[in-house]
């Protein structure tokens, strides 16, 4: 059954990629959309079996590398937390498989962009059912290389373009931690496959590794490297500037890749790492202090934007920040709740801006937009459903989860949880204040676009209508669905071995049932404050915003350009690179090594041969001089040697 | 003290005949005028291969005759071997060049011919006595030789500059012997050799030195041998091409033949101080032949500097100072012989309407216009630049091996100066390489220009054909185990 | 002071480095080359008959003669060089026999 | 006494005229100081006792050699007027070095005998004058002992020949010479042409 | 000898070619040339083929081993191959046939000597990993300069003669240091059998500089940096499939040098130099990677990629580890398909408009899809993306030299960002981006002949990613047995200085 999950999305994608033209467009969507909709039911059956049925899997299909004492192989291991991730991934990638059939109906390129949908979940299955590191590698660069595929899509825009390679480089440097998280890890236990890992890791507990100049704790070391690979793929605070940019990609992909699945890989990486994570308390503290300030961080951002993708890329970023710090204060259980939540919502809102964006003719600058919920209303009813799942509106699926990680983050007790906390709180301000400012800036008030796009403006087809339909379902019923499953009472028999606590009598999700009322109420009005200034700001004064941007420029454009951080970045990285590069060619290359090397010896030989061709000279007593000193020097060097 | 009988004559037969055999043929060419010479040419080379046969048959341990002043053993005959079989080439190569300039001379053989039984005598000397009337007998035949084209300014400059630097040498040369006999009280290398070894208790004498460094320098000059090189590249470019080929090797392989023997016969007890001037030369010629060459634009100069060059690896083999090392010049020069043959025979048959190829410049693209006297050249360009697994990398492996022997024989006291020869040796040859491949470069990269006059000479292309095959398939067990097996016998000849 | 076998070698050794002076010194004319080879032929020949005479050896002496021989030979050769070049050059001059260096 | 100053004589005026030979202005006065030298050290050789090699110097060098110098010196018609030129620009360093070979030389000369005992057992020791004279001493020896180098003296003498006669002879086309063959063949006809003048026109 | 020849077989067919290709006259001889060399190199590869199916991977001495005397003093023609060699020479006569075709339209000036210097070439590069004998070993890996000499001067660049020079001459130097070194051992080991060298024990004192002679030869082939610089400039000159070669094999002999003779002969040389390796190749991928993001010349990205590459190969091998020779082994093999792919991608598009200027391309995606799509995968391979060979290869290097030393692994595995970022960079420019330039739009998409040549490497890549035990199983045993002697010679030295 997990082969047919997994490999069914790669056969498409092959399919669909190497045959496309004889297949036509009609063929390849049927096959991929086909694999997907069979995966996604494949995945449901697992879910059940799996993590309704408290089982475990685990599948080895064939040795990989063998080399020493290291082995590994490709295989399955099915666990819950595995089995949620199948259903996400499953379930989100075969609603956009199918809205894409609809939304790319006009590009020429149909059966590539269904082959690479597939091959990313394809990726992203080989990923979530790894039983090793490697394999697990293997997923993670594979959805590195279909999320840079896809961004770039649209190959002749060269902003696409730069913001694939950004995506696959910022990435990368994830990858180098995680790499070297591996490397260390099979380093203390002489293993990469996660049974023995796990089994070996708590008996290094004290024991240091040097590196950087000094002794570091050896199991801090490791979680901090391998947790550098879940910022580079989930984007957090310092590796997130590549996901804004990745907008560039078509909306089925922001949807799909940049929301639901790929970038929570890094969630899903920590959790099933949480047997290490949890034998350092210093690592965790870290991820908590990491995910609060990116959550906090991205909604400042999130704020400024116009670009309507741009901001729920940012608010992506930000709820990804939640899931890190709910993570960073061992509410796994919360964390991947809300990852659960969150692939429902978020998929929502991409989709339904893509919806928009599709009537607006491609336009994604809600300046140009407005007045929109007349023309096309099942969308923004859609796209309601969505922000309130997202803010967190009472009983749709936000509300649950979010205010779970708050609820944690403070019930943990720590500092870092108290930090987390309030970053929390003031991020769920922010949230629902973009989050309506974006519906309030589309859809209401007057249009802003030009004419010809007002005519244009209509609803979307029954291919992209359906999934929606479908993920507003989740998006309102996955929460209390599945509440008590993931984080309540259902917890343990739930989750099994898949998440580890250290100190299982310290739930940190048990005591967030019991923390005090205001914790649990404060969610909600700022919540609720947040929509209220939003209604305010761009409904009934909207000249607001603009006075407010004029006044506090400085903050307004520290948000509106990001932070400055692709600038410090390109300030710190590219250029310095990029100059180093051309010194090392012209100067080192080519003034250096070339020049006192190779070109400088040949050089140096035809100057002596010079030498060589001036000394003969052609004149015999020249010749004769040159003898007479020859033996004279002979002669000198025994009569003196002899004396 | 008066010998009333005939001396032994047995070892001497190919010298003999040599000489009967130039005196008739001398005859012939004086009645017969300048139209015989080419069949003059042809019984000189015939007579050549059969003195050639005559002395191969001549293997015996060492036998003195002529009161000891002249010695016949395997090293003279593998060293009169090759002699010979440059010699008959040269000859042989000779014929059409002159032909086509229309400058046929009969004496032109038989002076080679008589120049090949000084060399031939050379080899043989076991007297200092010998030794000079050999290298004159070939010196003046040579010097003539390289002036033999009269009318023309280049080979009679040449001529002039070899007769006049070749006098000085002969002198000190002379002077040299004077002293040797003055402080050993003999002439003969054995005698020399057996009463250093009586005075060895008391360390020798520094006259014997100097005297030793005299011929040293003497001999020296006959190799090219840095700083004695000088005459080389100007007699090369001057003298006619058949005879330039005829320089590089025969008197070389004659003049080494002889350096060997003076070296270990009487001055084997002296190894010690000769050792540091062979090195010295050894790496002067090495480093200068390689770096002079790389701004020749003229192929015969280049080959002069190329045999500098080459005399400078061949030395290693004598800086070793061991058996085995001296077997690596026997070797180094048989192999030498064949390439330097093979070039000349490249060069001999290029010819233009406006005369012989002399600028490398004036190869170009000869692989597209002959790809065959091309793809020869080249295998003798790379393997005199010693590239494996042409034949030139053998003759270094030989000398290098043998020298490394040497240097690290005893791990208490490395030969540190032997180690730098090595490796300041192999250096050279990369830098050597940068020529031979210029000429190799000339003739594939560039583009043709100029038309070639059509070689017909069948022997020319034998030569170069033959030539080429041996460098590649020399290192087929079947071709180079005589060679090897030979040139041991010819060492352990000189030093057991 | 008795004349011995040192001043004859001195003699001879003073014959020789002007032989060789008289080759790398001149600039003009290719004959006192010949004739520095001469003399440079001459000292070795009084090393040898002196050497021959205190060694009571007749071999240096026989050398001596042998030397004579080629030397005259050599002058011939040497000779015919000359003349044949000062046909094509007109010059003898030292200076002027480099049409070929490098 | 009188060896020795015979001895200084000699030596003195060899030496003298040696350098003469190099330094003279005029190429002849070059081979006559040659000569001179040849003959002073004939004189040494004759100290020495080496009286046949004495009268062969005297007789193939000056006799044959110097002359054949001489010839050539006259033939070339070598002007002479500025041959100084040069002579000082490598005087220094050459001198230096060629005083330096000198001295080394010397100083070897002083060791003979010093160092090792100079082998007294002489491959063919001089016979005492009272047993056999030097000339026929040596005539023993050279078409004896020596009848090897005498034959290769030969050859070199003969290569000597050849190459004389190789480089110098040429038949020059401007010299006339008797051929008996064309005067036999010659007829009338080839002597004279007969030939019709118009008058006032000559043979135009 | 007692067997089938088949290794002497295996590294002469081609020669045979040589004289099919001779004989070949007439209106038609080049094709018939052509066709001639492609059948004997595919019967070359066909041949190796008994070597894969026969070889024996449980036991690390030398298979098929042929052993006669040559020229006496101990010099015997010695060849065989263990776990380590049958790769190699099975990488060789696989590259061969596509060698041959890579030059099919390509190469129409003197077709008969192109041909006649590759299949010279393909023998001695076989020798090279075949010879048990280092004068054979000698003989096989200088005869080599040869005809690569010829194949970039005569039918390369522009600057073909300079880089015809440096590659030679370069080269050369660092063999000749080798040479010196191979006498000093013959004189000390008394033979010149590998087999046995590796069993000697050299002076210890001796070792380093004979390592260092080594070195300077290997590290030249490999390239080390900063003896680099001829690759970008050979590779740049040198015609396409001279650049395949030179990628795919040439380069290989270097790292297969340090495995056949540094590790093993000079244990202790190399364990004491081993930070010097470890400098060098750490600057090498760093400092090479930052020079091939700013190159403007196809190639000679390609190239400077090639060096950091040959970076992480020295790091593996000098990690005395099995999972790091092994990975070495693999990246070498991995890069043998895959820089061979990537320079036969930039010869397939040089063949359309002749030139190798990044700028004067891109677009291409939209009039050739096919191209796109293998180039993307090559360059994706060449980035060590999971799924090839390379990354296989790269992550048992790093797995193995981080356990020998954390920082050098640090510093190395920055390689991997900054190969991703000039590899994408290269690809952006040339492939993606508005068709604008008018001499791009007439060219055609890959013909049947380049989907041929490029099928294979494809196929194999992902073969070495997915299923590289097929591999590494052929040489488990040698390596295993190469660290154990390894370690034993350290063990008996360290027990000699206790004493």
């Amino acid at each position: 059954m997990y082969q047919i999950i997994v490999f069914g999305p790669l056969l498409a994608a092959i399919i669909a990629g190497l045959f496309g033209r004889q297949l036509g467009d009609k063929g390849a969507q049927a096959v991929t959309c086909g694999a997907l909709v069979l995966s996604a039911i494949l995945s449901w059956l697992a879910f059940f079996q799996i993590a309704l049925g408290h089982t475990v899997d685990h599948v080895i299909i064939m040795n990989w590398v063998t080399s020493g004492d290291l082995s590994f192989d490709w295989g399955f291991k099915v666990d819950t937390l595995t089995a949620v991730m199948l259903v996400v991934v499953n379930t989100v990638s075969c609603l956009v498989h199918i809205y894409s059939v609809g939304y790319m109906a006009h590009d020429p390129h149909k059966p590539r962009f269904m082959a690479y949908l597939s091959f990313f979940t394809f990726a992203m299955l080989m990923l979530v059912t790894a039983d090793n590191f490697i394999q697990m590698f293997f997923g993670w660069e594979g959805v590195g290389l279909a999320s840079y595929l896809l961004i770039g899509f649209w190959y002749k825009k060269p902003s696409a373009c730069a913001a694939a390679i950004k995506a696959f480089l910022v990435n990368r440097v994830g990858d180098f931690g995680f790499a070297l998280g591996i490397f260390a890890i099979y380093m203390v236990t002489g293993a990469v496959d996660f049974e023995t890992v796990f089994a070996a890791i708590p008996g290094l507990q004290e024991q240091t590794i040097h590196f950087l100049w000094m002794d570091l704790d050896l199991i801090t070391t490791i979680c901090i490297l391998l947790f550098i690979g879940a910022m580079g793929k989930s984007a957090q605070l310092g590796l997130h500037t590549w996901l804004p940019d990745a907008m560039e990609g078509p909306t089925p992909v922001s949807a799909l890749i940049h929301a639901a699945t790929m970038v929570t890989a890094g969630v899903f990486m920590v959790a099933r790492c949480s047997p290490i994570f949890e034998f350092s308390p210093d690592a965790l503290a870290f991820v908590a202090f990491i995910g609060a300030s990116t959550a906090i961080f991205a909604a400042t951002i999130g704020t400024a934007q116009n670009d309507i993708k741009r901001v729920i890329a940012y608010s992506t970023c930000s709820q990804l920040g939640y899931m890190f710090f709910a993570l960073g204060v061992s509410a796994y259980g919360a964390a991947i709740f809300h990852l659960f939540t969150h692939a429902f919502f978020k998929a929502l809102l991409f989709l339904g801006s893509g919806s928009v964006i599709h009537a607006m003719s491609d336009e994604q600058d809600m300046r140009k937009m407005g007045g929109l919920r007349k023309k096309i209303p099942a969308t923004f009813i859609l796209m309601v459903i969505g922000t309130l799942a997202l803010t967190g509106f009472p009983f749709f699926a936000g509300y649950y989860s979010k205010d779970m990680i708050i609820e944690s983050a403070f019930a943990s007790g720590s500092s870092i949880g108290g930090y987390a906390f309030a970053m929390g709180v003031l991020a769920a301000l922010l949230t629902s204040f973009y989050s309506w400012r974006l519906i309030f800036m589309t859809f209401f008030g007057e249009s802003r676009a030009t004419k010809s796009v007002q005519d244009h403006v209509h609803e979307s087809g029954k291919w992209m209508i359906m999934p929606l339909y479908v993920l507003a379902a989740g998006a309102i019923a996955a929460g209390f669905m599945f509440k008590e499953y993931f984080v309540g009472h259902n917890y343990e028999d739930f989750w099994g071995t898949a998440l580890f606590l250290k100190d299982a009598a310290h739930n940190v999700m048990e005591a967030a049932h019991h923390v005090p009322g205001w914790v649990v109420v404060a969610p909600f009005v700022v919540m609720v404050t947040g929509f209220v200034i939003a209604v305010y700001a761009y409904i009934l004064r909207p000249d607001i915003p603009t006075r407010f941007a004029g006044t506090f420029t400085h903050l307004y454009n520290l948000f509106y350009n990001k932070w400055y951080v692709d600038e410090i970045y390109d300030f710190l990285f590219v250029n310095p690179a990029k100059k180093l590069g051309t010194f090392l060619w012209k100067k080192g290359d080519e003034n250096i090594i070339d020049r006192y090397g190779p070109d400088g010896v040949t050089a140096s030989v035809l100057t002596l041969a010079r030498k060589f061709k001036a000394l003969q000279s052609g004149y015999v007593y020249h010749y004769a001089f040159a003898m007479l000193m020859g033996v004279a020097a002979f002669v000198t060097w025994f009569v003196g040697g002899a004396s | 003290m008066t010998e009333t009988i005939l001396p032994n004559l047995a070892p001497a037969y190919g010298e003999i005949l040599m000489a009967i055999g130039a005196m008739t043929l001398l005859m012939f060419g004086v009645f017969r005028g300048n139209k015989s010479t080419g069949f003059v040419s042809l019984v000189a080379a015939a007579l050549m291969i059969v003195t050639l046969f005559v002395t191969v048959t001549w293997d015996a341990t060492a036998v003195y005759t002529f009161g000891d002043m002249f010695v016949a053993d395997r090293f003279t005959s593998f060293m009169k071997v090759l002699v010979l079989v440059a010699s008959a080439l040269a000859v042989i190569m000779s014929m059409q060049y002159f032909r086509d300039e229309q400058e046929e001379r009969f004496e032109y053989p038989i002076l080679l011919l008589l120049a090949t039984l000084g060399m031939m005598v050379m080899v043989s000397a076991n007297d200092l006595m010998s030794l000079y009337m050999g290298l004159e007998l070939q010196s003046l035949s040579l010097y003539v030789l390289a002036s033999i084209r009269r009318d023309s300014e280049l080979a009679t400059e040449a001529g002039l500059k070899y007769f006049v630097l070749g006098a000085l040498s002969s002198g000190m040369l002379l002077f040299g012997s004077s002293l040797i006999y003055g402080f050993v009280g003999s002439t003969n290398f054995t005698v020399i050799g057996s009463n250093l070894v009586h005075a060895s208790a008391h360390g020798p004498d520094i006259g014997v030195i100097i005297g030793m460094v005299f011929v040293l320098a003497g001999l020296a000059f006959k190799i090219s041998a840095v700083p004695f090189h000088m005459w080389t590249p100007d007699v090369y470019q001057g003298a006619p091409t058949p005879v330039t080929a005829f320089f590089a090797v025969a008197p070389k392989v004659a003049a080494l033949a002889l350096l060997v023997r003076v070296l270990y016969v009487p001055f084997g007890e002296l190894s010690e101080s000769w050792t540091q001037v062979i090195v010295f030369m050894s790496l002067a010629s090495m480093v200068l032949g390689s770096v002079a060459a790389v701004v020749q634009t003229n192929i015969k100069r280049l080959m002069a500097y190329s045999s500098i060059g080459h005399i400078g690896f061949a030395l290693v083999g004598l800086a070793a100072g061991s058996q085995e090392g001296v077997r690596g010049l026997v070797i180094y020069m048989a192999i030498y012989l064949v390439m330097n043959v093979g070039t000349f025979a490249c060069i001999l048959s290029m010819r233009r309407k406006d005369g012989m190829v002399e600028d490398i410049s004036d190869l170009s693209g000869l692989a597209q216009t002959r790809p065959g006297m091309a793809a020869a050249l080249s295998i003798f360009m790379l393997s005199l630049a010693g590239i494996p697994p042409l034949a030139g990398f053998w003759g270094k492996w030989y000398v290098f091996k043998a020298v490394v022997a040497t240097a690290v024989a005893d791990p208490m006291a490395t030969n540190y100066g032997l180690i730098i020869l090595a490796v300041i040796g192999v250096i050279a040859s990369v830098v050597g390489a940068y020529y031979y491949l210029n000429v190799v470069r000339v003739m594939y990269f560039n583009e043709p220009d100029g038309e070639f006059i059509p070689q017909k000479s069948f022997n020319m292309t034998a030569i170069m054909g033959l030539g080429a095959a041996l460098m590649v398939l020399f290192l087929l067990p079947q071709i180079n185990a005589p060679v090897l097996e030979y040139a041991r016998m010819a060492a352990a000849a000189l030093i057991s | 002071m008795e004349i011995g076998l040192a001043h004859y070698l001195t003699v001879a050794a003073m014959l020789f480095t002007i032989g060789i002076f008289g080759i790398f010194l001149n600039r003009k004319n290719v004959i006192i080359i010949l004739m520095s080879v001469e003399l440079i032929l001459l000292a070795v020949n009084i090393n040898f008959v002196a050497f021959s005479s205190y060694l009571h050896d007749m071999v240096g002496q026989v050398f001596t003669m042998f030397i004579l021989t080629v030397a005259a030979g050599e002058a011939a050769i040497g000779l015919a060089i000359l003349v044949i070049y000062y046909r094509n050059r007109g010059t003898i001059a030292v200076e002027d026999i480099n049409l070929m260096e490098g | 006494m009188i060896y020795t100053l015979c001895f200084y004589l000699f030596a003195t005026i060899t030496v003298f005229s040696a350098i003469m030979v190099i330094a003279s202005r005029n190429p002849v006065h070059s081979v006559l100081y040659l000569i001179l030298a040849f003959f002073n050290s004939a004189g040494l050789f004759v100290l020495l006792g080496a009286e046949f090699v004495a009268m062969i110097l005297v007789i193939v060098y000056v006799g044959a050699v110097a002359v054949l110098f001489m010839f050539v010196v006259m033939m070339l018609d070598i002007d002479y007027s500025e041959l100084r030129k040069g002579f000082q620009k490598y005087l220094p360093i050459g001198g230096l070095i060629g005083l330096v070979l000198l001295a080394e030389l010397v100083l070897v000369g002083m060791g003979w005998g010093l160092g090792s005992p100079v082998t007294t057992d002489p491959a063919t020791a001089t016979p005492a004058l009272t047993e056999m004279t030097n000339t026929e001493a040596l005539g023993s020896l050279i078409y004896t002992k020596y009848i090897f180098l005498f034959q290769m003296a030969g050859l070199i003498l003969l290569v000597a020949m050849i190459g004389a006669i190789v480089l110098t002879h040429r038949k020059r086309p401007g010299v006339k010479k008797q051929s008996v063959n064309k005067q036999v063949m010659r007829r009338r006809g080839d002597a004279y042409e007969i030939v019709k003048v118009k008058p006032g026109q000559g043979l135009g | 000898m007692e067997h089938f020849p088949i290794l002497s077989i295996i590294t002469f067919l081609p020669l045979l070619g040589v004289v099919f290709v001779l004989l070949t006259k007439g209106e038609n001889a080049d094709r018939n040339a052509r066709n001639a060399a492609l059948w004997v190199t595919v019967f070359t590869f066909l041949a190796s083929l008994i070597l894969w199916f026969s070889f024996d991977k449980t036991t690390a001495d030398f298979q098929f081993v042929e052993k006669t005397g040559w020229l006496g003093d101990n010099i015997n023609y010695h060849m065989g191959i263990d776990g380590i060699s049958i790769l190699f020479v099975m990488l060789t006569t696989f590259i061969m046939p596509i060698v041959i075709l890579t030059g099919w339209d390509a190469i129409q000036s003197r077709v008969k000597e192109y041909l006649i210097a590759f299949l010279i070439l393909e023998t001695l590069m076989i020798g090279v990993f075949c010879a048990l004998d280092i004068v054979l070993f000698y003989l096989f890996f200088e005869g080599g300069l040869i005809p690569m000499f010829l194949i970039i001067g005569v039918w390369g660049g522009k600057n073909r003669v300079y880089a015809a020079y440096k590659l030679f001459l370069y080269t050369l130097l660092g063999s000749v240091l080798m040479l010196l070194a191979m006498l000093y051992m013959y004189f000390q080991a008394g033979t010149t059998d590998i087999p046995t060298m590796m069993q000697y024990g050299f002076d210890t004192n001796a070792q380093t500089w004979l390592f260092l002679a080594f070195f300077a030869s290997f590290a030249v082939k490999m390239p080390m940096w900063p003896v680099h610089t001829w690759l970008p400039d050979a590779h740049v000159q040198a015609p396409t499939a001279g650049s395949v070669i030179l990628a795919g094999i040439l380069l290989k002999m270097g790292g297969y040098g340090f495995l056949r003779f540094s590790l093993p002969m000079f244990p202790v040389a190399s364990v004491d130099l081993a930070w010097l390796i470890y400098t060098l190749s750490v600057i090498a991928i760093i400092y090479t990677s930052l020079v091939a993001l700013m190159q403007q010349d196809m190639k000679k990205l390609i190239a400077y990629s090639s060096v950091a590459h040959m970076g992480f190969v020295t790091l593996g091998i000098f990690a005395f580890n099995s999972q790091g020779i092994e990975g070495a082994i693999m990246v070498m093999l991995a890069h043998g398909f895959v820089a061979s792919a990537l320079f036969l991608c930039v010869g397939v598009i040089y063949d359309r408009l002749h030139t190798r200027e990044i700028e004067r391309y891109g677009g291409l995606v939209n009039i050739m899809p096919k191209y796109a799509l293998t180039f993307m995968f090559f360059v994706m391979a060449s980035v060590g993306l999971p799924g090839t060979g390379n990354f296989v290869g790269e992550i048992l290097v790093l797995i193995g030299l981080f356990k020998v030393s954390i920082w050098t692994t640090f510093f190395a595995a920055t390689g991997l960002i900054l190969g991703a970022a000039y590899m994408l960079w290269l690809y952006r420019k040339v492939v993606f981006g508005e068709l604008v330039k008018e001499d791009l739009k007439a060219m055609l998409d890959m013909n049947k002949r380049e989907v041929i040549i490029f099928a294979p490497l494809i196929f194999f890549t992902i073969w070495m990613g997915i299923h590289p035990s097929t591999f590494l199983d052929f040489m488990h045993v040698s390596v295993e047995s190469l660290i154990t002697n390894h370690q034993a010679a350290l063990a008996a030295v360290a027990e000699t200085i206790a004493h």
